[in-house]
């Protein structure tokens, strides 16, 4: 029998754990999810069993395992690997009116076989003083000579932007996301480097005016304990850019059933808990993240920014301009 | 003795398949289907990348922990003693997380570039996240190679040629040029073989501070283009050049002393007089300042203001206490039986080297095709806690071999080849030899060997990452999601723990090393 | 138990190397067998095929006439002495003596190790470990604890070459003392000449990897198979001389050649060859004291010499060639 | 230029241990002092003292009267060979050779080093590395490599201890060779008697950080100082005497004793002290050929000693002592 590190509250209104296992893997390694798997385990008695891996190593061991695999329900926070996760026939659609009824078609894989749980959008951080958020309604604005020498970004195999320019490429068509990565290129205020924080102090610091980051950083920072965190967001805003006038880019935590899950009932159970209202309270609360459900309740700064409109991007897509994303940022010099 | 395969032999030759395994499974991924790369102009700009910062990183080391050397093992100043194993302390922290230090203690927006913008109204160019700056963060974590393996010849230098040559009339400066450094140069170029293959394997520095190397290529090709074969190809001239530092290593091992029966003498030390001897004394504080403290430190002082999941903390540093002891043993055991199996050729243990000197994520790809093999083949183990950990045991084992059977064999090649054989006179089998009398007396080598493997298996990530079972975390682990997750005031504390729990490893093994040497009176 | 070990056709090369080369050699029971020659000329290795350490290429090893060539070294019942004495620096004294004797009961075994660290007049450090003892008492442990399982063969490698030379005599005596109480065969390789004389029933000269002559130390000094060999007993010259019917003619004298063909050759002469009395008149160019006697560097023309004289350089005195000293090359 | 070494009163400890003892000794230009003494009598540590490689913490060393007690090595003008050779592994022959004539002109020095290795035979090797040259090859590049500057003064530290047997003496004797065509001041610490006696001009015996005896190498054989002078130099037995009015009785015969107080004594013998001929008669308790000469044991009464006899043991025959070969000691 599997060990764990079983999260388990030993509250009192707790079902008894008698409702056997379930074996997760996952990408994701927020406190937040470790919350929702005790909720899980404490409203059905399921334990949760997990591994967290980064992406490309969850792959690469559901690969080696073939069928078997102990793995139930994977979780990928990354549109572009979870496709990936799809197409390599690690996950089997199955059919689920609860989930169905709560996701939206749109973060729902066309063939069934995953969905997202939670959403990140990929936006910009600018400097409220010498920027102002009309100049930066539009991913096109950030390769424009406005910003000559004021742009920072992360380095291209950063899992977010890969997604962000497999969006553009879909949308724009390679040769126009190419003229746009160059754009950028030309625009760096520095090499690209470090995280998505480091981009949001940059800023703060006048290193640049403008740097594409997840929305969610910038709210951790501004809510942070730590005043220095606080001082960094206070003359920095978010502005969403559009891809199009259709909306901005967000990216998609995915949950999928495993080919091979020796234990479904209780994988499907998981999967519809993670659209609960608890779950989804829970994503927007520890982490910032926008939920994929219509019904959750999120916190005031979250709920700030949700009305923002979303890219309506085929889901396939982000799994499938990845190789030619990074040939692109490769051709235009974005290391 | 005879040729027939003794259970000895049969048991190096099993013990040395576990090692090669990964090697051979990487070869043969090699040649699996061609899939989306890099283009060939990334290729060549990441290997120059990786050629200049090995270049930097070589000279920094060679400098640093050079004149560390020079200055402990010839001199006498206040501190001499303390800082001669002190400054070996720097080892105990994983590069990785002196990067996470560095990189967020001289960000555009840390305290010191801040501070000086403040100050004197513009930005000083002191960018961590570039190749100078993973150049220094690399010098600082792996000047102890050279440190060690330098001042380990400095001490072991019979003072008969120094002495020579001043009877020659060479004074203390030309004596050092013309005839001390030169006969320590192999043990100069050993160690900064050993920094250098630590560069080129690194993943978690190089990434952290966003310099872009082959061994990015390899995790690019992997994690991008989801290709294994690619990676595992553009691992190869990494593999080739680790063989080659792998050789000059070995080729810059002192010879057994050829002296003869010359009553050994140390070289003299000099004394440091009055501002010389605490010029010196500030060196060794600066360097093991930057090494240690000034990260460590910039680390905990985040780490202080942070969260920290203090049960998953110490279950991990539990779990990592325990699978370390046991892989530590383990693998000490094997390459026990590899050293003691294949004393009469070298070439098996060059081989199983390889391991050591291979970038984590190829080794991750070697050891999951093997694993992928028992997995299918036995499909109800996947999921056992007790088959996951064996794995990763043997993971280790096969990743960490080198570091156990380097001392172990310098441990038996001490045993002199007729303490054996008198042995064996004596009415013992070539087990039971080994038994009772070679593995008794190398037992100090043994367990340099035990606590090098716990050392590594601390900081280890890749193996650990592909194959643990559910639930188990260890430090490094911890360390590196926080530091993915942006948190590096919650990394700073799996990080700080890594290196408390190596640093009484390492004062004992820098310990060994000075007691190992001809005459020792320190 | 007692043995003769013969070594027939003995062979063993590293890579294009002949270590040891064809050898014959027998080891009898209740003697000292010397095996002495240069550093290098693979008495070492034929100790090593002996004791079953090295294997052979070709040849044979017997024990009372049984092939033991196959034979693991721990099987053979040969004790082995060795230059470094090979103690176990991680065992005490006593245990090391009493190492292999791990099948005998305690009380026996603690018996025989006491008997015999007394017979070295050990017998209160047997709690020390080895590092503790000087050079001369760890020959001596270690000599003790070849001889301990009663072997019926014991062989030493240069088994006083690590000592002073002050206390190389005395822990010789000591050795011989004890190696003639058992009734072993026993084989001693050395590179000492006087050692080897000192010590041997037979001796056997080795070369190159092969044997060059057996026989008692005076026979192998005195009758020199070769010049080598000569030179590996002692001080030798050489002059040359003329056989005419069996008697060599040297411008010191005549030695007697019988058998030897007419004709130019080579005529080996011990330190002692030359004494004072009627015969040639020769010039001392040097002479040198070197302890218990004098060097003199004696000419006759062009030949030179020298010989156990003392006499001024510069002098001028008779010499005759004593014969028995003096032996015609082949 | 030549020198004349004096050192007087020279002391060196270490912690407690005395390793020199205030030493006075004298080294002349154009002579060979050999310093004899067992090992850690502090002999070399007497070497490096005078070399300048370890501070004295008492006494002074004169070159020609000048005092360089405090001049640093590379400034005496001495030459030093090391038992090891310490040769530099790295630096081809010729370069070690040259490595001190760093002041001369490339083609001076080239030619000088070409002269040097020519002396020695060597003159071909000159490009090859220390490692590739055999033990006697490597000591006399160290030889030349110490007298390549001319220096006034040579000390050899046990140059021959790391030599087979069989090359030593001929290592020796072109080692003497060399130093003989030099005008420097020699001094040879060695272990070893004979070697000291082939060597020395002026013997120093050491023991124990203490000068013992100096003289030559005869006067210190026949005559030394103690029974541990005597026995530094070669073998000597003790037998007990009375002495009676200025002459010794023993056994054997008597020994002159002037001066000597009446009462007991102890006679040195040398093993050729004992010779056939009217005397006592002795019992041959045993017989060993030892190369050039018998070696037996002797017994009379209570007493026995060792002589160069050849007799069969178990007989008799009649000694008297030679008193020549015989010391009363003090
Ligand atoms: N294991 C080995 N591999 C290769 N050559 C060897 C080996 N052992 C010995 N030899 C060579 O074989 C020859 C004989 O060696 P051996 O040790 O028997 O000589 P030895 O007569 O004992 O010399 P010494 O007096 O120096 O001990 C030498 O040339 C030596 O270099
Ligand atoms: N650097 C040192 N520190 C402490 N003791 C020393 C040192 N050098 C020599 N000694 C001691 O001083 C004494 C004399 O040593 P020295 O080397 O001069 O002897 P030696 O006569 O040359 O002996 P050997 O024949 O063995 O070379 C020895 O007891 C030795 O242990
Ligand atoms: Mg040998
Ligand atoms: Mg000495």
């Amino acid at each position: 029998q599997p060990q764990a590190t079983e999260t388990a509250s030993s509250q009192a209104d707790c079902v008894p754990s008698t409702g056997g296992a379930l074996n997760l893997y996952t990408a994701r390694h927020y406190a937040s999810d470790e919350a929702i798997y005790a909720a899980f385990t404490c409203a059905t008695g399921i334990a949760v069993h997990k591994i967290e891996f980064r992406a490309p190593e969850l792959l690469a061991r559901l690969q080696a395992e073939g069928a078997s695999s102990p793995a139930d329900v994977v979780v990928i926070q990354d549109a572009g690997a979870m496709g990936e996760a799809a197409n390599e026939g690690f996950l089997v659609p199955f059919e689920d009116a609860t989930i169905d009824a709560r996701v939206p078609e749109q973060w729902r894989d066309p063939q069934g076989r995953w969905f997202g749980i939670a959403r990140r959008a990929r936006i910009v951080a600018y400097d409220t003083q010498r920027v102002r958020p009309e100049e930066v309604d539009d991913y096109a604005d950030l390769a424009s000579p406005r910003f000559r020498g004021k742009v920072c970004v992360q380095t291209s195999d950063a899992v977010y932007n890969l997604t962000l320019m497999s969006a553009l490429i879909d949308r724009w068509g390679s040769q126009r996301a190419l003229e746009w990565a160059r754009g950028i290129v030309a625009n760096m205020a520095r090499q690209p480097q470090g995280s998505d924080s480091d981009q949001i102090r940059a800023v703060a610091a006048g290193q640049c005016e403008v740097a594409i980051t997840n929305h969610y950083y910038f709210l951790r920072m501004a809510e942070s304990d730590d005043a220095a965190d606080r001082a960094v967001t206070e003359h920095v805003a978010l502005a969403f850019p559009q891809i199009n006038g259709q909306g901005s880019h967000f990216n998609l935590s995915g949950a999928g059933l495993a080919a091979h899950a020796p234990n479904r009932e209780n994988a499907i159970r998981f999967l519809e808990f993670l659209t609960g209202p608890q779950a989804q309270g829970i994503f927007a609360t520890e982490t910032n993240e926008f939920p994929t459900t219509t019904e959750a309740t999120m916190p005031e700064d979250v709920a700030a920014y949700s009305h923002h409109a979303a890219d309506p991007l085929p889901l396939p897509a982000y799994a499938e301009h990845r190789a030619e994303a990074q040939r692109i940022f490769e051709q235009a010099g974005w290391r | 003795m005879s040729y027939r395969l003794t259970p000895l032999r049969i048991g190096a030759i099993l013990a040395a398949l576990i090692a090669v395994v990964p090697l051979v499974a990487v070869l043969v991924t090699a040649a699996g289907q061609p899939g989306d790369t890099l283009t060939a102009e990334t290729f060549w700009r990441y290997t120059r990348t990786s050629v200049a910062l090995v270049l930097l990183v070589g000279g920094g080391t060679a400098c640093l922990g050079g004149i560390a050397a020079w200055l402990v093992a010839l001199h006498d100043f206040p501190g001499r003693r303390l800082f001669s194993w002190a400054l070996v302390l720097p080892m105990a922290a994983p590069a990785f997380v002196v990067a996470y230090g560095y990189a967020s203690l001289f960000d555009v927006a840390g305290p010191i570039r801040t501070a000086w913008r403040t100050a004197f109204g513009w930005d000083p160019p002191l960018e961590m996240r570039s190749l100078w700056g993973a150049a220094l963060v690399m010098t600082l974590a792996f000047y102890p190679y050279v440190y060690l393996t330098l001042r380990a010849a400095l001490i072991s230098q019979s003072s008969s040629l120094a002495e020579a040559a001043r009877t020659l009339g060479l004074n203390q400066r030309q004596t050092f040029m013309r005839v001390i450094l030169p006969l320590a140069r192999p043990a100069l170029a050993a160690g900064m073989a050993l920094a250098a293959m630590e560069t080129l394997a690194d993943y978690g520095a190089t990434s952290y501070l966003t310099v872009q190397t082959l061994t990015t290529g390899v995790v690019r090709a992997w994690s991008v283009f989801y290709s294994a074969a690619e990676a595992a190809r553009l691992a190869l001239p990494l593999l080739a050049t680790a063989a080659v530092l792998l050789w000059i290593e070995r080729a810059g091992r002192p010879a057994t002393s050829e002296t003869g029966q010359a009553r050994w003498r140390e070289l003299p030390r000099i004394r440091l007089k009055g501002g010389w001897g605490w010029a010196a004394t500030l060196y060794c504080l600066i360097l093991i300042g930057l090494g240690l403290i000034l990260p460590l430190g910039w680390l905990a002082s985040l780490g202080w203001r942070a969260d920290n999941e203090l049960p998953r903390l110490i279950e991990a540093g539990r779990n990592v206490l325990i699978v370390g002891a046991v892989a530590a043993a383990f693998t000490g055991g094997l390459a026990t039986l590899v050293a003691l199996g294949t004393r009469q050729g070298r070439f098996l243990p060059r081989l199983l080297s390889l391991g050591y000197a291979t970038p984590g994520a190829v080794m991750a790809i070697g050891l999951l095709a093997p694993a992928g093999i028992i997995w299918r083949a036995f499909p109800s183990t996947v999921s056992s806690f007790l088959m996951a950990i064996t794995l990763l045991i043997l993971a280790y084992a096969s990743r960490l071999m080198a570091a156990a059977l380097e001392p172990i064999d310098a441990g038996l090649q001490r045993v002199g080849r007729s303490v054996s054989a008198a042995a064996r006179t004596l009415g013992e089998t070539e087990a039971g030899v080994a038994r009772r009398v070679e593995l008794p007396i190398a037992s100090g080598a043994l367990f340099t060997a035990v606590l090098l493997v716990f050392i590594d298996v601390l900081k280890e990530l890749p193996a650990t990452m592909i194959l643990r079972p559910f639930g188990f975390d260890t430090l490094a682990v911890m360390a590196d999601y926080y530091a993915k997750d942006e948190r590096l005031g919650e990394a700073a504390w799996p990080s700080i723990l890594i290196v408390l729990i190596a640093i009484p490893a390492v004062i004992w093994l820098t310990r060994r090393v000075s007691h190992s040497r001809p005459g020792d009176r320190t | 138990m007692t043995a003769t070990i013969e070594v027939s056709g003995a062979t063993r090369a590293y890579g294009d190397k002949r270590a040891v080369d064809y050898v014959d050699l027998t080891l009898e029971a209740g003697r000292i067998t010397c095996l002495l020659g240069p550093s290098g000329c693979g008495k070492s290795t034929l100790l090593r095929l002996i004791a079953g350490l090295e294997p052979l290429d070709e040849g044979r090893v017997l024990a009372n006439g049984q092939d033991i060539t196959h034979l693991p070294p721990e099987q053979r019942d040969m004790g082995l002495v060795f230059q470094d004495y090979a103690l176990f620096p991680h065992l005490r004294v006593d245990d090391n003596v009493g190492f292999g004797l791990g099948s005998l009961p305690t009380v026996e075994r603690r018996a025989r190790v006491a008997d015999l660290l007394g017979r070295i007049r050990l017998g209160e450090r047997g709690r020390a470990f080895p590092g503790e003892l000087s050079g001369g008492e760890q020959q001596r442990v270690a000599l003790v604890r070849a001889l301990a399982r009663r072997p019926h063969t014991v062989l030493l490698d240069e088994p006083f070459s690590g000592l002073d030379s002050h206390l190389k005599s005395e822990v010789r005596e000591a050795t011989l003392a004890i190696l003639r109480e058992t009734d072993a065969a026993v084989l001693v390789v050395t590179h000492d000449a006087e050692e080897a004389m000192q010590m041997a029933d037979d001796l056997a000269l080795m070369i190159d990897g092969r044997i060059l002559q057996r026989g008692t130390p005076q026979a192998c000094y005195l009758d020199p198979v070769s010049l080598e060999a000569a030179r590996l007993l002692g001080e030798a010259q050489v002059i040359s001389a003329e056989v005419s019917a069996g008697v060599a003619q040297t411008v010191f004298g005549s030695v007697p050649a019988p058998g030897h063909p007419d004709g130019g050759a080579q005529v080996m002469l011990r330190p002692n060859a030359l004494v004072p009395g009627p015969g040639v008149e020769a010039d001392v160019s040097e002479a040198r004291f070197v302890g218990q006697a004098w060097r003199a560097t004696l000419t006759v023309g062009e030949v030179s010499t020298q010989a156990r004289l003392a006499h001024q350089p510069g002098s001028r005195l008779s010499v005759s060639l004593d014969p028995a000293a003096a032996r015609v090359l082949a």
